[in-house]
């Protein structure tokens, strides 16, 4: 085995590959099928302060090569989770990034302070960017000082590494980037899901109960490839890229573009053994390209006049 | 313990132009499926369909020593995966995930067992019906259908000692009307006979039984067939309003289901199903 | 057959089907394949004042149901086109859409009075949404003046009903939509592609010798159906709908998401036959749920309550 | 014309673990196709792969009583689509667009015509040497590959009246090395005879017969194999560059080629090939 190991911020990770946020429950209920101590990490699904009740079903549906969610972050709420599932992760080995949402600076601060104080958190990832609720979210992640203001809150009431995770709703992602690392953050990571819709045309109903929802799985890869370019030649963070990832050449594309480590998600649901076989495809990767480092791929897209290919 | 195997394609019997039950050599997933239970199908390789689709285990396939050496799944076209289901050869491979999810507790005598089935909704019984002639549970199927033609494979369930009370939409087999009819008129028989009832099928049809039943105390379970995106607790996608506190709370099917006591689902917040 | 004809404008269009621009060639191409005079419009390339020479191939690279295209619009020029091609287009009795691109708004203006003056152009569309080249494109389509300026240049020198076509690559694509209707256009059209990378994992280069490319097909569909249905609530100019069209029913999701004609573009790749497909399905469609004219379609999504699906 | 069939496979001959010869049932494409054209083959339904891939017309496939019943395409694997089609059993089908292309011109007698293929670069030339046999044209097949056992269909040309010249990269089957070696000399030993020339093969290949045959005055047409994402002219994807004014200008391959005048080309533009 080649060293997979990279460094984001102050934590280092055994490896590249963390499941994704809201794809993986809170990573419990995946230790049936995959040993958690060996991912680089675990982001459990987004948690506010309360519990939340979510939208109603249908929660998602089936797009070319995708899929849209709108859950609506249904969960048992920061309390709950550091109660209840935290000392099982703990004891599992694995290493736990919480994504923390909130309906106001506010509630950040304040999910991110129960965070800091419970014992088996590695970071926190600030959802500013789902498109599936009205409150939060977006509202932050859409604004370059809604995004400055949110980050540089959170990083008052924690000494973990934040993680603000972007949307690629934006003009301009690299800005948003880079407003987080003005404001503090230790990483950026991206993409969120994109804001869509299906229509049901034998009712003319929209597919889901929220009309709305969240665009992920290989059919945005390519659109995610070039955002995490633009982030990482935009800022000084490491990068950790996903969206769309399913297999080995998705994760080498990814920390080509610049990414330091990425998350696999919808890619989950098809195949929760996934796991070993990115690891194993990784390291093999790497002896074919004679590559010591996992982290020698960070950023190294060759850009030189691209022979006749 | 859940597993993902690529699956051989046995045997593809068309039972109709909807139905066919698909033989899928899966002897680790044989082996560890208990009633009720569904597994996770990747209808075909690459990236469309992308999500896989959940399917009872219909049958337990046994070699001739009676070793588990694959599964079948009762299948009904109702789109792109169900469609390439019903139309692979055998030779061609699907992988299959599980077993998944909560399976139905067989009940011992002296209470009787009765199944009762909408369409489809055949599939989740026939393992049942194994565990519960194995424990001598007597046992009647109530099975609806639209067209006596519809009624598939009563003869697992005769072979296992199962009393059928058949209906159709059409009158052309049992009773003319809904399964519903029948199982009525048996409740009303039964005489203070301890019963539990299995039920699975389209969401009315689930919730009526629910309904008949708790006029006379007998305990229901219904199984499912909500949406899912991972069946494995990953995604949020296949929740199921359960009753709890005032308004209730969304329960993840594919792990706390798809099996649920009817008594505590709030039906009004089920889909109507498909 | 009912009644398939819709309004754009002042221009009444047989039924809502174009062919999209850069996926059609010049529209000649097709004559073998399918009667162009039985479409609602035929979108040519676009193009510039001058002939231009494009990227180095490759200029294309397969995605998960969708492609990357940076062909950077290789074209006649607007007068060889209009010596060249436009005679044959009205032979063969096309509505003709011209998809005009300048590097500068006197460009853009020069090549609309050149289309002014010639017969047979049915309406302009104005390309501020190419992603794959340097000068003009983005650089209007990202900004509401630079939007505005261009329409409002365009507006003062033809009457010809002139359509912007939107970029999806920004935060809030309604505003351009309502930036385009102050300024004078006629309707608007969107989307064109998302700006992606590929990279080849092997050689560790860019798949495309542009680097970047856009990505269409049936990918971006759900992406592009809520940004069309954004539009639509947001202006009272007809949309022109388009991303990812492959079906009847993705043609109905997008006439029932708000546009009054839609576009296909990569689709045409894989089928150039799709066309008396998707007529004739769409006969269907409107016979099978008794509705007497396609436009009756237009913004027809309902979106009371849903009931439990 | 164009048309677009959805096409049985009628046969499928695997020749090594990277090349076989499909054979589909597509009259109406065998029936237009000219020398050298290719179709557009979509592999299987759905969005996975999206794009058809691009082949050139292998052998027209006749019934007993000579009438075209279909068309045989020579694959190699080169990553999915590729892939699927050496898998495609019997019975399934894929649609296939064409015939597309510019042809090949067959040269009359007497000039003689000289076909360099090197591995599945063969393709595009049986539709020729059957074009040639009819004018009485005399014939020589040039024909590289890796090893004896990746020379595939010899015998087709040799039915038709064709000379075989072939090398091998390990000599296990005639000449020893590149087959622009045996070219070379045979030009060599020309003495004054018209020749022309048809190259198809890799870039580097073709870049070679196209510079020794043009020390000796003899015309080569070349069959190019860019990446085409539509093959009718739509995209504007797989140009190459022709001669003109200074710098030349990018024609699509699809329409004006695949097949060129070599001299037009201005090879340092081309892609260096798969
Ligand atoms: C636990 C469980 C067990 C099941 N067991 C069986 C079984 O034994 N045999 C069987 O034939 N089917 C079973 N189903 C239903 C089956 O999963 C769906 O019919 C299938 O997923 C539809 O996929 P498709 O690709 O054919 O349809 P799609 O092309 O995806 O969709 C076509 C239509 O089917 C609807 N649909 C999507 N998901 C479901 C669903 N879960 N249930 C019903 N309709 C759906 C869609 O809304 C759409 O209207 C089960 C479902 C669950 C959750
Ligand atoms: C006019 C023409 C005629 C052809 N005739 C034949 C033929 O008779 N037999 C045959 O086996 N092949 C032929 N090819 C090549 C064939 O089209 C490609 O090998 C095929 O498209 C690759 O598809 P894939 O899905 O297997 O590969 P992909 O999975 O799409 O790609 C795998 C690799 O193949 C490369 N590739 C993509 N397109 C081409 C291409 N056009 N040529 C070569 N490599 C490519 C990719 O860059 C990638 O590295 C022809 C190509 C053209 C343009
Ligand atoms: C069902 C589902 C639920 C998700 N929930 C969350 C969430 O709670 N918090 C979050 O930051 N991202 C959430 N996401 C987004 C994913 O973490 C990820 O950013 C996105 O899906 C792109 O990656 P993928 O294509 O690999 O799925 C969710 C995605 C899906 C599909
Ligand atoms: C190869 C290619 C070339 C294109 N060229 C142009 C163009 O010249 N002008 C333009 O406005 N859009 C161009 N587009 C964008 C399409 O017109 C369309 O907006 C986009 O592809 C989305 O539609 P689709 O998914 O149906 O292809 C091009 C798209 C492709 C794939
Ligand atoms: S199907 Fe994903 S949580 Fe139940
Ligand atoms: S392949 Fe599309 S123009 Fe040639």
């Amino acid at each position: 085995m080649r060293d997979l190991t990279v460094q984001i911020g102050s934590l280092r990770l055994t490896n590249p590959l963390i499941a994704a946020s809201g794809c993986f429950g809170y990573g419990v209920e995946y230790a049936g099928a995959i040993d958690l101590s060996t991912l680089g990490g675990v982001a459990v699904k987004g948690l506010f302060l309360a519990e939340r009740d979510g939208h109603a079903p249908p929660r998602i549906v089936e797009t070319p090569a995708g899929m849209l969610n709108a859950i609506g972050l249904q969960g048992i709420g920061v309390h709950r989770f550091v109660a209840e599932r935290l000392p099982e992760l703990r004891r599992l080995g694995a290493t736990v990034f919480v994504n923390i949402c909130g309906s106001t600076i506010d509630e950040y601060c304040e999910v991110a302070r129960v965070l800091s104080d419970a014992e088996g958190v590695a970071a926190l990832e600030l959802n500013i960017s789902c498109p599936n609720i009205k409150e939060g979210g977006l509202q932050f992640g859409c604004s370059l000082t809604g995004t400055h203001d949110v980050v540089s809150a959170v990083r008052k009431v924690t000494s973990l590494p934040i993680i603000p995770k972007l949307t690629p709703n934006v003009t301009d992602v690299a800005s948003f980037a880079r407003a987080s690392e003005e404001a503090g953050a230790d990483a950026v990571s991206l993409v969120n899901t994109f804001l869509a819709m299906a229509i049901d045309v034998e009712t003319r109903r929209p597919k889901l109960t929220n009309v709305l929802g969240g665009l992920s799985g290989p059919a945005i890869r390519p659109i995610a490839v070039r955002m995490v370019w633009e982030c990482a030649q935009a800022v000084k963070l490491p990068v950790i890229g996903m969206g769309g990832i399913a297999t080995t050449d998705d994760v080498v594309e990814f920390m080509l573009a610049g990414a330091t480590a990425v998350q696999v998600g919808t890619a989950n649901f098809v195949d929760p053994f996934i796991w070993t076989r990115l690891l194993s495809g990784l390291d093999t990767y790497l002896e074919r390209h004679d590559i010591g480092r996992a982290a020698d791929l960070v950023g190294a897209l060759d850009l030189g006049h691209p022979e006749p290919a | 313990m859940i597993v993902d195997v690529s699956a051989e394609v046995l045997e593809n019997v068309r039972l109709s132009p909807e139905f066919n039950v698909l033989s899928l050599a899966a002897p680790a997933v044989a082996r560890l499926t208990r009633p009720g239970q569904f597994v996770m199908v990747r209808v075909r390789p690459g990236l469309d369909p992308l999500l896989r689709r959940p399917f009872s285990v219909f049958e337990i396939l046994r070699d001739d020593a009676g070793q588990p050496r694959g599964i079948s799944l009762l299948n009904k076209i109702a789109g792109v995966g169900t469609g390439w289901l019903y139309r692979a050869e055998p030779g061609t491979r699907v992988d299959v995930l599980g077993p998944l999810g909560q399976p139905f507790a067989p009940v011992d005598p002296p209470a009787e067992a009765w199944m009762v089935a909408g369409g489809v909704g055949l599939a989740p019984f026939a393992t049942l019906a194994e565990a519960l002639a194995l424990r001598g549970t007597s046992m009647t199927l109530f099975y609806g259908a639209r067209t006596a033609e519809a009624l598939y494979r009563t003869d697992l369930f005769e072979r296992l000692g199962a009393r059928l009370s058949l209906s159709t939409d059409d009158g052309s087999r049992g009773a003319h009307g809904r399964i519903t009819g029948p199982l009525e008129q048996a409740l009303d028989a039964l005489d203070g006979r301890p019963v539990t009832i299995y039920a699975c099928g389209p969401t009315p049809m689930m919730r009526a039984v629910s309904a008949l039943a708790a006029h006379r105390d007998a305990p229901v379970f219904v199984s499912l067939e909500p949406v899912m995106g991972c069946g494995m607790g990953g995604c949020y996608s296949c929740v199921v309003r359960v009753q709890a506190g005032e308004r209730g709370r969304f329960v993840r099917s594919c792990l706390e289901g798809p099996v649920f006591d009817a008594s505590t689902l709030v039906w009004e917040a089920l889909p109507a199903g498909h």
